[in-house]
């Protein structure tokens, strides 16, 4: 019944891990596919190590999270143990991967192709290091840019880009990289980005001062960032943000979505979130009669 | 859905005292308590500098060892200075024994103190390079102390007391904070004996709260923010990562 | 203690009804006044008679409000009992207005000048019609020719206008105002715009489907966005979004802004909102050692 | 500061049952079951339509005039159909009185409903335009009826009955609920009797939770939505507004 398809790959339910969420190991990855997840997503991978931001890195501000972790990475090259370990995993995974150049992204997906991912993500949305993520996002033609070049070295494995909601661009970029040949989309990144300040001592709180926000507070733009992605382009659409009950995904589904991104759904119900999400889902549709997934993408656009 | 979660953003508060508890090590003491059970930890928060994991060694207080940037100038710091103070966090000690043998290597020795005269902790082992480093030892009702040069107790390892102690058979848990050689050792000691333990582990951490997975150990995802610090012995013999290597900042795997 | 000011406006207190929160009429901006508020900004004024969008048009989505109001209006010219009856209120007014185009702007902004309100504020930030709003405020020359042809009328009233967060061009908006002449800036306006789906309906629940986003939510939104115009412009900022309490005052006060815009804030704590941040607000100042409000503006920028 | 808020977000059940209570009136009984106060309202929702206010003229029901577009999809709605339903929202009648008069006034009845069979309320007075329009009158005990048309009960105007019943000096409160002019002149007649009453009134609304301000009335800015609808006569006495003019939807003001 939950069964679902990111264009050909086989989801055996909707829920994903999204990027960066427990992400940062092959182990941890397993334990998120053993919780239900019908994909799990890497945390980005870049060009070279980074240890991204100081803490505070991620924080609850109460209606949501707000994040800079920076995109730390050991670097595509120092993932060995990682790329041996994911090939026994019993689910897709998702290969997320940025850089600070469209050279970057192209050496980085050339690598990480040859790892057969089952699919490879585009992070051209992340709002929280000066030089990568949503810098090669918010303009058409960019985007565009970093997807065609990305598909010049992937071969057969399926490109997603995924948008991010700060542009005010958003159906312009989806339409870009449909053109470039992306094979699906993911949607949403963090939202604004944020600041928190401690009012005790006038700081900013996150090391980098500003964050993204996500989880509950950002579900509507997330909503209808997908909404409005599913009226442009005729891609399969991962809808991501604010996702934490079976409802939170339905309504992500007939937004346009054919599978959801949980993220921050892991901090509000825990690692099992996805089979939670799994049987409310599945609780609904029985409820309201629907036998597929695919019954109920797009259905609020009549 | 709704979590009460304002307590996972730095709350900040002033110190109302510092203690000078080694020349390395020092107590301090906040406005702010916390209720908690041992061998939880909070995220200590030096505003515009950065934020580190401390366990509470007390309702309103931390323990800070000086072996870097934040924690030096943690030591710097007055009464009256602010803090930011988020948790607490982890599992805590579960004390699933009825004769309990603590055992504390260096700094490791400071989630241990809320546990001092705790009633089925039959005896403490205290360990540390030198006379100069041991913590507390004075206010421990039965307890045995090493040192690696001998200028106080034993000149002896943790692990070589602990070995003794558990020959006698009087012992149904260990419990132990320390560095992760350390515990890796007394585990080995703690196995022979089939005595069971709750150790409390160290990573990188920077959510504090089972978000970001920089924490997780191999090859289970073990969690040490969320699933632990404390592990028990169930759960150390699944971490082939225990005892061997851990994870930097950017997330590549080094040796301990 | 709580003294500040606007441009050359003085207030009580720093607390400021936002725009087409209660703002209806001359009567609810009385009982506004005498509920604490330091000033209060009338609904925004439009050129014709509007009725807005059917209901629902707003909505607690739990982390925040949602709203597609749709700038309703009477219409500038058949306010004329209002404008009477302003004339006595205690505290003053802020007349915020809005057009389908430029010269629209003007004509509403030369009558609305003749009234004489306190400052008149320019909504070129509504997400919630198509052609009103933030198509004005999302690219820097259009934003700054808006204000140079509004001050051409307007003599000596201040002009303020009001910044989208929904723009990743926020900078070049506010110092394109500054250019142009602005006397003070006030953000931010709602964010997103997002989208609440029924899910068993499958319908958007807005009628308008979509609708800004505001209250708790957007909070680490509005702080950072006063942080950023704070940086590059020499102007007041009023800032608005998301406050509630005396230490999101403070907050937004320590970013970067003269004075706090309140809004949905009237939703989480009631219409005395206003007195409650002042009395929380002045705590805090006491506790700290602050003497003025001044002291406290942009301290989070070190 | 957290208000358990997604009260204020349309909630969507099924129709269970529609009952015609006159030609153009409807009962429509949904699954959601309210715990409210009579006099309470919520707002309705037709999907992919409009949102209307309507009183609750049962925990989980509302009587629903054919006056326009919205309660003409609402009459032609059947069991099994979703509406969204939020609230209860406003302050209900505070039922201050002792021996207490109820005025219904056309299906100014509805929000009446709820309180027949309350102990202290003394008499209803149930007006319509002819007989066609009377809701409910055989379900409550002691009644009085009267028609613009004499088509029942007496041929005269709620406010007559209501003059005669006051003259007697049994009463102490009066509520009602019915059309604005009409309401104003009972106002009046209560007056001359020095007897307070409350009264239920109705402005377009928005929100319906005191935020959009849309429903406040002149000169006080007493909102209908959160003040209301239930006005006493210290309120009464201020509205200017009252029996006078109101807002339509652009906000402007325009004769009742
Ligand atoms: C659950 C837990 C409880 C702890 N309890 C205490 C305690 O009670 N008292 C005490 O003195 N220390 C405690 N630590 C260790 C303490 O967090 C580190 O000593 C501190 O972070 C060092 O920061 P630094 O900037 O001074 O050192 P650095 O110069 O940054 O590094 C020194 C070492 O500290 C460790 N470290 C640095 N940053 C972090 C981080 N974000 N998370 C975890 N480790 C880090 C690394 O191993 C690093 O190699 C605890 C750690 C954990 C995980
Ligand atoms: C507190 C309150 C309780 C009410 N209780 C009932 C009830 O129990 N039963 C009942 O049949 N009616 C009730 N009404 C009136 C009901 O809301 C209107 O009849 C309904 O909104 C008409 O909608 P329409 O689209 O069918 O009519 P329209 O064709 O839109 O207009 C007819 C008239 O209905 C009124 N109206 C329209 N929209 C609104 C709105 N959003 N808010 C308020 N009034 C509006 C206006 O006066 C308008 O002139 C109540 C109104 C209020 C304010
Ligand atoms: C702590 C944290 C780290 C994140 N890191 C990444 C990342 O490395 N790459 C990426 O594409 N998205 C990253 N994101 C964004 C999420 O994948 C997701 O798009 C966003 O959080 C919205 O979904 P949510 O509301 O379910 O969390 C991160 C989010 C969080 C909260
Ligand atoms: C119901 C509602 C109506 C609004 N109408 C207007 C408007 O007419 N003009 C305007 O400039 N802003 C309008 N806003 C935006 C607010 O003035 C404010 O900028 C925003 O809500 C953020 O502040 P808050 O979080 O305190 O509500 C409206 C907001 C709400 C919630
Ligand atoms: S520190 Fe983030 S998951 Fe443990
Ligand atoms: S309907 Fe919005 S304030 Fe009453």
């Amino acid at each position: 019944m939950l069964e679902t398809k990111i264009a050909e790959v086989r989801l055996r339910n909707p829920t994903v891990l999204a990027s960066g969420i427990l992400g940062t190991s092959a182990a941890i990855l397993k334990r998120v596919a053993s919780s239900g997840a019908g994909a799990v997503t890497m945390k980005s991978i870049g060009p070279e190590p980074r240890a991204g931001h100081n803490n505070p890195t991620v924080l609850s501000y109460g209606p949501g999270l707000i994040n800079a972790v920076g995109l730390p990475t050991p670097g595509y090259k120092n993932m060995s143990e990682e790329w041996e370990q994911l090939a026994d995993l019993e689910v897709p995974v998702i290969a997320s991967i940025y850089g600070g150049s469209i050279d970057e992204f192209v050496e980085v997906a050339r690598f990480v192709a040859g790892k057969k991912p089952a699919i490879i993500e585009l992070n051209i949305s992340c709002p929280n290091t000066k030089k990568h993520g949503q810098v090669f996002g918010f303009e058409p033609d960019v985007a565009g840019e970093v997807v065609s070049r990305v598909k010049g070295v992937t071969e057969e494995i399926p490109v997603m880009p995924k948008l991010s909601p700060n542009t005010p661009k958003l159906k312009e970029v989806a339409k870009a990289c449909e053109d470039a040949g992306a094979d699906a989309i993911s949607a949403i990144n963090t939202v604004g980005p944020g600041m928190v300040i401690d009012v005790n001592t006038a700081k900013p709180v996150l090391d980098f001062k500003t964050g993204g926000l996500s989880g509950p507070a950002i579900k509507p733009i997330a909503v209808r960032c997908v909404y409005d992605i599913y009226e442009v382009v005729d891609l399969p659409i991962v809808g991501i943000g604010g996702v934490s009950t079976g409802r939170d995904a339905a309504e992500m589904i007939m937004a346009g979505a054919v599978s959801v991104g949980i993220g921050s759904g892991v901090y509000y119900r825990g690692i099992d979130v996805f089979k939670k999400v799994c049987d409310e889902l599945e609780g609904f549709m029985e409820e309201r009669g629907y036998k597929t997934i695919k019954e109920m993408v797009g259905l609020a656009h009549e | 859905m709704s979590k009460n979660s304002l307590m996972d953003m730095p709350d900040t508060c002033r110190i109302t005292k510092v203690l000078e508890e080694t020349p390395s090590v020092k107590t301090i003491v906040f406005e702010k308590e916390f209720s908690f059970k041992p061998g939880q930890f909070v995220m200590v928060w030096v505003p515009g500098l950065n934020e580190v994991p401390m366990s509470l060694s007390g309702a309103n207080q931390i323990t800070v060892k000086d072996v870097g940037k934040v924690t030096h100038i943690l030591h710097s710091l007055k009464p009256g200075d602010f803090i930011g103070l988020r948790g607490p966090y982890g599992n805590g000690f579960s004390l699933n024994g009825k004769r309990i043998l603590a055992v504390g290597g260096g700094f490791g020795t400071v989630p241990l103190k809320p546990l001092f005269g705790n009633k089925r902790i039959k005896k403490f082992i205290i360990g540390a390079r030198s006379k100069l480093n041991l913590l507390w030892i004075d206010e421990i009702a039965d307890v045995a102390v090493c040192t690696d040069d001998g200028s106080m107790g034993e000149k002896a390892f943790v692990t070589e007391l602990a070995d003794r102690e558990l020959a006698t058979g009087n012992y149904d848990l260990v419990i132990s904070c320390g560095p992760e050689k350390m515990l890796k050792a007394l585990f080995k000691v703690c196995e022979k004996y089939g005595v069971d333990v709750e150790f409390s582990l160290e990573r990188l951490m920077k959510c504090g709260f089972g978000v970001c997975g920089h924490c997780a150990m191999d090859p289970i995802g073990w969690m040490v923010c969320k699933d632990g610090p404390v592990a028990d012995s169930r759960i150390l013999r699944q971490l082939t990562e225990f005892g061997n290597y851990k994870r930097d900042m950017s997330g590549r795997v080094v040796p301990l």
